[in-house]
């Protein structure tokens, strides 16, 4: 109880360190010179529609690229770590799932990998991109799993695709050094009309592929989880 | 207006931390936490900040909560062995 | 907004909480994915700013000063990122607590303090 | 030029593809993963070459736009050397984990791909939200493969390792945000100077960034899930992140500091200097031996941590170069010698650091093991000891003193563990054997090399220092490599150098420098004559001696003070290795070089004040300085230490006894000279000095006297014979220091003259009872007997040594002890003049005791057919015999010179006429009292002689006792016990009371470090309490402003 007691007292002291944070930092209403520069210049010199998405896909490339390594390494990390099956190892009798369940989602797969799809092809010019459209196509292949119990995915498909998209990603990079001014620079296709799909030079190319990795890797992380290599 | 949404929103969003933490039901409690992200991603939508709503809703409360789901799984079939 | 950014300090607040406080592993996980959503909150409405739209060029704002009408779009940037990350971190934690548990047939935090001292 | 980002671009293609490669064919897949290490090593090591050359460093920004625009890297000279040892340590650990990674998976080979490549993110990155990825890529990789050891201390371990990394990366990304916020940017560069500082809120978020990143380096007491995991992981990895990732997390520290308000600065040297010397203390009761050196890694870097924080708040810039000593020393010490040391367990395979003594087997094993532990303690030739110094020194310069204290006492704390471990190491009683294989060896021999490498170009970056070890350096490791020859080839070697050695240094000396040297060197090499006798090949005992005797020189010819604290280090490495060689030295080794590193340290902060008041490292500049009484108080203890004054002795009687038989002669007649010529030196430089009003050689006068009169008691109740002559060593170097203390022409000469006569007599004892020893396997006196029939040429010498020894005529004994009274009476210190008068009859009945139980008496049956030692134990005492005849017989043979050489310094108040010697006292004609007494002993010894039949043998145990039983039959022996009417009267003097002091100082210091440790309870969550108490003391009450 005392710990309790003594841990209720540090938690309220760091609230009170926090303090300024709440107190002498105001609600701006000025755009920064880096805000500035992306919200005014961006579509001008990227000529992506939506600026969170050129801040990620192109100003800020190299935490994009990270952040595709986190999510990729977190999968084989899991992996790795999972490597040893449960001692025991009873094939557990599986529910088989519902008639409906079934042909619901036979039905809805195709939709949800559509969707998934024009989620990432149009980041550059609506709401989302590659991560999202990436979970959706996730949550296609969780249905799949979830109807098809005794199914395993296709695990050899999912690891070329997703190896394969990793270095189309870096090579897209290359491409952006050598051809324009730098790494994962996307201006080294042209810029087309803005508003239109193929635009923007390669940023649908890699919001596309990012979708496509992230998707392949989070279903490698559920299917690590869901059923132990063995 | 939007602060009585926002101020209530938080409010439930606080309360479900809460639960999230004090449930006795593991299941329950990893629902709990998955509101909050949910409830966090309409208050993006306040922010006016589309991509992140998307994101949270998808990444934060969706497929934290399968994940926490599966391993907790994964442990209880592990415990039934 | 000021309140979101108080909201997410609660948050954090509260995780932290339950972090340093709840002995069941899968509760200290829980704790930290609170922390997370928390942080994400203040990042999001630290680039907010009173009376702008979201960072997307549309009919709607066709023709104004973008650098009059839209938020930052940075900090959008950074906590999609944030979330990927948080997500990542989350389930190995997640994985952690399964392999411990297949260790010691707990999940009690108590129960792992072999190495001390 | 290759673009730097190519690093990333080729881990991660190559991290993305293996596991493709894996399926075709695993051995193409291996070779991919060596060769993107080896083209990331190619890529680090031409940037770093070409900056060298004077290249402009590499900008890159992504993305083609400038910062803060998008996110740029940079690299520089620093970022260069940062990345060539991280990868280079990459590399190596590769090849030295290959085996596991081929065993378990390929996962493991992508995981560490992309840990390397993010720790080069690291290093190279100028933005912050970019830094916080590539934290957490590493960090992320770091757990995955904490499960390389797939058992439950690892996962707990890991566990804790990511509650505390999620504590860190929240407070980071908090930071990281606000700083934005307030900064409008992301860019290290763009933030500095843009007012974020202006703000509490500014400062607290660049607090909350340093901190998390303060707790990666793993600073006490918020660090107990950092030991877990030394602790527990697979050593490769423990390498990693104990070198690679501390290093990287220290350049990112390094590169925040334009960013820190100047009040960060002394709280990150406080953080530093506090776990340093806690986790030296707490490492002082561990056990097991990765954990150890958790601790010793922890220690390291907060020593790191310190010294750059520190640095950067010296008033004037000091030079680059000193700076690069300082943290590049440090700093590469630490990355190779914990690699090295971290594999070197794995190969090892033993965790507690008793069983190490299975490397005893593999000499090249114990050999690298012994450069690892000499280079952490910052011994020379490692680049730790450059460091050491020039940081002792440019702290000293800038008066921070009270920093030089910690330091020093945190190092002591490392070396008494760290020399511990090594010396359960060499103590060799297993059979069983180690298997090495090359992959895991390579890698450890490389990186002791590569130390050794910088260790020698360190020589000239550091102001005062030349090439004055190489020498000795060269001539041991040329002996190590012919150990194949026989022993005596080798010795006959030794004594070659020595006297080759001899010949060109001695001339080139000066008066009393001139007459140490002979000590030194010639004292040497007729010592050396006794190795001859041993049979055995002795891997390492030459090259050590070679080292130390030729170190003894190079401290003479020493003209800085560098140069002399460095053969003073290599002179006190090589003893206590010669030490630790003997059966059972463990404990007394261990003391003995914890006492000589206190002293040393103490020289060396000595040194560090001099510095301070004269800005030059030379020793003649001692003489400038006016105020020197704190100088001559820290020097003069140390050397006095190393003599073994009384108070700190302790260490001095288990090192003679238990060092091996023919070495003790070289410690006894040689090796304790040293600390008095630092004396003498001393008083030539500095005078007398007086510190608040008191008169130092008062005071060294007094501890010289009561040296003499303990020395001479704790002998008289001896029943070993070796201990029994160490504190008869002692005594005759308390009577040395008193004669040095009276500080005229004639305390010189007496004790310059007493230095002689002791290294003549005491190399005869010992000598002897080296011989004596190879003979009868027993040290206990009383277990001897009657040896004069088996030894008379042994009893000889030894009978002539104890006549020089106790000061009687007509041998040269009596002369010292002539000069000692009159140049006491000249002082006018009459008390101590009888003290030491008192002490000499005292040391009238050791050497008695001597004589009778040893050669006289009953002989033993047991040691009936015992014979006369082998000639190499003879030879030596009777060149020393000789000579003790020589000067007994002709003392201006000695005198004369001892006096020239004296009279540089001050007037001469005595002259010769003829023979005698003539003092304002009296005089003195050895001639003379040659003749006289030979006359009065001879005709009495005649006689006795002549009556020899008349006298009648008596068995040995026709003993009748009262009533009174002994315990065991030797104690009915008269040798046993010989004095106990004495030990009635005075034996409350000598009580080991000095030893229990020091003896509780220990369980103390022992005792606090483990009630420091029981802060680490095991539980993850109290660990991460500690972090935010952390957090909250060092925010709220260590004042950040």
């Amino acid at each position: 109880m005392a710990k309790r007691f003594i841990t209720l007292l540090l938690i309220a002291l760091l609230a009170y360190m926090f303090l300024p944070f709440i107190v002498e930092v105001d609600e701006t209403s000025q755009l920064n010179r880096v805000a500035e520069k992306y919200v005014t210049a961006g579509p001008l010199e990227l000529g992506a529609a939506n600026l969170v998405t050129a801040v990620i896909v192109t100003y800020r490339g190299l935490d994009t690229l990270g952040e595709i390594v986190v999510l990729f390494i977190a999968a084989v990390g899991i992996g790795f770590l999972l490597r040893k099956p449960s001692k025991k190892k009873i094939a557990a009798p599986k529910r088989s799932s519902s008639e409906i369940l079934r042909t619901g989602s036979d039905f809805l797969i195709p939709l949800l990998i559509l969707f998934g799809v024009y989620i990432f092809t149009h980041g550059h010019l609506t709401p989302g991109g590659g991560f999202q459209g990436g979970v959706v196509l996730t949550s296609a292949a969780l249905l799949f799993m979830l109807s098809n119990t005794e199914a395993r995915f296709n695990k050899q498909l999912t690891e070329v695709i997703e190896s394969v998209s990793g270095i189309f990603y870096l090579i897209i990079g290359i491409l952006g050094l050598i051809l324009a001014g730098g790494f994962l620079d996307s201006r080294f296709l042209q810029l087309g009309e803005m508003g239109r799909l193929f635009s923007a030079g390669a940023i649908p190319i890699i919001y596309s592929i990012i979708g496509i990795k992230v998707g392949m890797e989070l279903i490698g992380i559920l299917e690590k989880l869901r059923k132990e290599e063995i | 207006m939007s602060l009585i949404i926002i101020i209530f929103l938080g409010i439930i969003m606080i309360a479900a931390a809460v639960l999230a933490l004090y449930l006795k039901n593991l299941v329950a409690a990893i629902i709990s936490a998955g509101v909050i992200s949910l409830l966090a991603s309409v208050l993006y939508l306040f922010l006016a900040a589309p991509d992140v709503a998307m994101t949270e809703a998808a990444i934060g409360s969706g497929l934290t909560t399968i994940v926490f789901l599966l391993a907790f799984n994964k442990i209880r079939s592990d415990r039934e062995d | 907004m000021t309140v979101i950014s108080i909201l997410g300090f609660i948050l954090i607040i509260i995780g932290l909480w339950g972090m340093l406080t709840q002995k069941n592993i899968i509760k200290m996980i829980i704790g930290f994915s609170i922390i997370d959503t928390g942080l994400h909150l203040v990042i999001v409405s630290i680039g907010f700013i009173k009376g702008r739209t979201a960072p997307i060029i549309s009919k709607a704002v066709e023709g104004l000063d973008t650098g009059k009408n839209f938020i930052d779009p940075v900090p959008s940037a950074l906590v999609l990122t944030a979330i990927v990350i948080g997500l990542a971190i989350t389930a190995l934690m997640l994985v952690y607590a399964v392999k411990l548990f297949r260790f010691k047939r707990s999940l009690q935090i108590e129960d792992f303090e072999e190495l001390k001292w | 030029m290759v673009n730097p980002i190519y690093i990333f671009i080729t881990s991660l293609g190559a991290a993305f593809l293996l596991n493709l490669f894996q399926k075709i064919n695993r051995k193409i897949a291996d070779l991919i993963f060596f060769l993107t290490l080896a083209v990331i090593n190619y890529i680090s090591l031409f940037w770093f070459y070409q900056l060298l050359q004077g290249y402009e460093a590499a900008k890159i920004y992504t993305a083609g736009f400038l910062p803060p625009y998008s996110i740029n890297l940079y690299l520089g000279i620093e970022e260069a050397v940062f990345l060539v040892l991280i990868n280079l340590l990459g590399f190596f650990s590769a090849v030295y984990l290959y085996k596991k990674f081929r065993e378990i998976s390929i996962k493991a080979m992508i995981l560490y791909l992309v840990l390397i490549m993010g720790l080069n993110g690291l290093v190279m990155t100028r933005d912050l939200f970019n830094l916080f990825v590539f934290l957490e890529i590493t960090s992320i990789t770091t757990y995955a493969l904490i499960s390389l050891e797939d058992n439950k201390y690892s996962l707990t371990a890991g566990f804790k390792f990511i509650i505390a990394g999620g504590l860190v990366s929240t407070l980071f990304l908090i930071g990281t945000i606000y700083l934005y916020r307030l900064g409008g940017s992301l860019n290290l560069d763009f933030l500095v100077n843009s007012g974020v500082l202006n703000t509490k809120a500014g400062i607290l978020a660049t607090f909350l960034l340093v901190f998390a990143l303060l707790i990666e380096l793993k600073p006490f007491p918020a660090n107990g899930w950092a030991l877990d995991v030394y602790q527990s992981v697979h050593p490769g990895i423990a390498a990693i992140i104990a070198s690679a990732s501390s290093a990287a997390i220290f350049f990112v520290i390094y590169k925040f500091i334009p960013l820190m308000p100047s009040s960060f600065l002394p709280l990150l040297a406080g953080i530093g200097g506090v776990t340093f010397v806690f986790s030296n203390l707490m490492g002082l009761k561990q056990t097991d031996a990765r954990r150890l050196l958790g601790y010793s890694s922890i220690a390291q870097m907060g020593l790191l941590l310190a010294a750059l924080a520190l640095i950067m708040q010296f008033d004037n810039l000091q030079s680059l170069s000193s700076i690069i000593v300082i943290i590049g020393g440090l700093f590469i010490n630490h990355f190779l010698a914990k690699a090295g040391l971290f594999w070197l367990a794995g190969i090892v395979q033993k965790r507690n650091i008793r069983s190490w003594k299975i490397i005893a087997n593999n000499p090249p094993l114990l050999l690298v093991f012994g450069g690892f532990i000499l280079a952490l303690i910052g011994l020379p030739p490692f680049p730790g000891f450059w460091a050491k110094w020039e940081l002792v020194m440019q702290l000293s310069a800038n008066n921070m003193m009270v920093w030089v204290w910690i330091i020093l006492a945190g190092s002591l704390l490392e070396a008494v563990y760290l020399f511990r471990w090594f010396g359960y190491a060499v103590k060799n009683t297993e059979v069983e054997e180690i298997r090495t294989e090359a992959a895991q060896y390579l890698p450890v021999l490389i990186f002791l090399l590569g130390l050794l490498y910088l260790g020698m170009e360190g020589t000239h970056l550091v102001s005062g220092a030349d090439s004055i070890y190489v020498l000795p350096v060269l001539l041991g490791v040329i002996l190590y490599v012919l150990n194949w020859l026989p022993n005596k080839l080798k010795g006959s070697l030794c004594l070659l150098a020595v006297i080759y050695f001899s010949y060109r240094l001695l001339p080139a000396l000066q008066d009393i420098y001139q007459l140490f040297g002979v000590v030194f060197l010639i004292g040497s090499a007729v010592l050396l004559i006794t190795t001859f006798a041993r049979k055995d090949i002795f891997k390492g005992f030459y090259p050590l001696l070679i080292i130390m005797i030729l170190s003894l020189g190079n401290l003479l010819q020493a003209k800085t003070s560098l140069q002399f604290f460095l053969s003073w280090e290599f002179i006190t490495i090589t003893s206590y290795l010669l030490i630790l060689r003997g059966k059972f030295s463990l404990k007394a080794a261990l003391i003995y070089i914890t006492f000589s590193l206190a002293g040393a340290y103490l020289i060396l902060a000595g040194m560090g004040l001099a510095f301070r008041d004269t800005g030059v490292v030379s020793l003649a500049g001692l003489a400038s300085i006016v105020n020197s009484g704190y100088i001559y108080v820290l020097l003069g203890l140390g050397f006095l230490i190393k003599i073994g004054i009384v108070g700190f002795h302790v260490w001095l009687p288990g090192a003679y006894t238990e060092a091996e038989d023919d070495f003790t002669p070289f410690l006894s007649a040689v090796l304790s000279k040293m600390g008095i010529f630092g004396l003498i030196m001393l008083a030539i430089l500095l005078g007398e000095p007086v510190l608040k009003g008191i008169q130092l050689n008062y005071i060294l006068g007094w501890l010289g006297v009561l040296t003499a009169f303990f020395g001479a008691l704790l002998a008289a109740f001896q029943e070993d014979i070796k201990k029994l002559l160490a504190y008869s060593s002692l005594g005759q170097l308390g009577y040395i220091v008193l004669a040095l203390a009276i500080h005229s022409h004639l305390g010189w000469v007496t004790s310059i003259y007493l230095t002689f006569t002791h290294l003549l007599f005491k190399g005869i004892l010992f000598v002897a009872v080296a011989g004596l020893l190879s003979r009868v396997k027993t040290r206990k006196m009383y277990e001897m007997g009657g040896l004069i029939n088996n030894m008379p040429l042994t009893f000889i010498s030894v009978l002539i040594a104890i006549i020089a020894l106790s000061g009687v005529p007509p041998l040269s004994g009596f002369g010292g002890k002539w000069l000692l009274y009159s140049s006491l009476l000249e002082k006018g210190w009459y008390l101590q003049a009888g003290l030491a008068f008192f002490a000499s009859t005292i040391a009238f009945l050791y050497c008695y005791r001597i004589l009778h139980s040893v050669f006289l008496g009953q002989p033993k049956t047991a040691l009936r057919d015992v014979k006369e030692p082998s000639v190499w134990y003879i030879v030596p005492q009777y060149l020393f015999l000789f000579g003790i005849m020589a000067i007994s017989m002709y003392p201006n043979l000695i005198l004369k010179p001892v006096m020239s050489a004296v009279s540089t310094y001050f007037a001469s108040s005595i002259y010769w006429e003829d023979y005698t010697v003539i003092s304002s006292l009296g005089y003195w004609n050895g001639n003379a009292v040659m003749m006289v007494t030979m006359g009065v002993f001879m005709i009495p010894l005649l006689w006795l002689l002549f009556r020899i039949k008349a006298v009648t043998k008596v068995k040995q145990f026709n003993i009748v006792y009262a009533a009174e039983r002994p315990d065991r039959p030797e104690t009915t022996h008269y040798a046993h016990n010989f004095f106990a009417h004495y030990q009635k009267a005075l034996g409350f003097l000598a009580r080991p009371k000095v030893t229990e002091f020091w003896g509780n100082i220990a369980e103390v210091i022992h005792s606090v470090g483990a009630l420091f440790r029981q802060l680490y309870t095991g539980n993850g969550q109290t660990y991460a309490i500690h972090i935010l108490i952390f957090l909250l003391i060092s925010y709220f009450i260590l004042g950040v402003k």
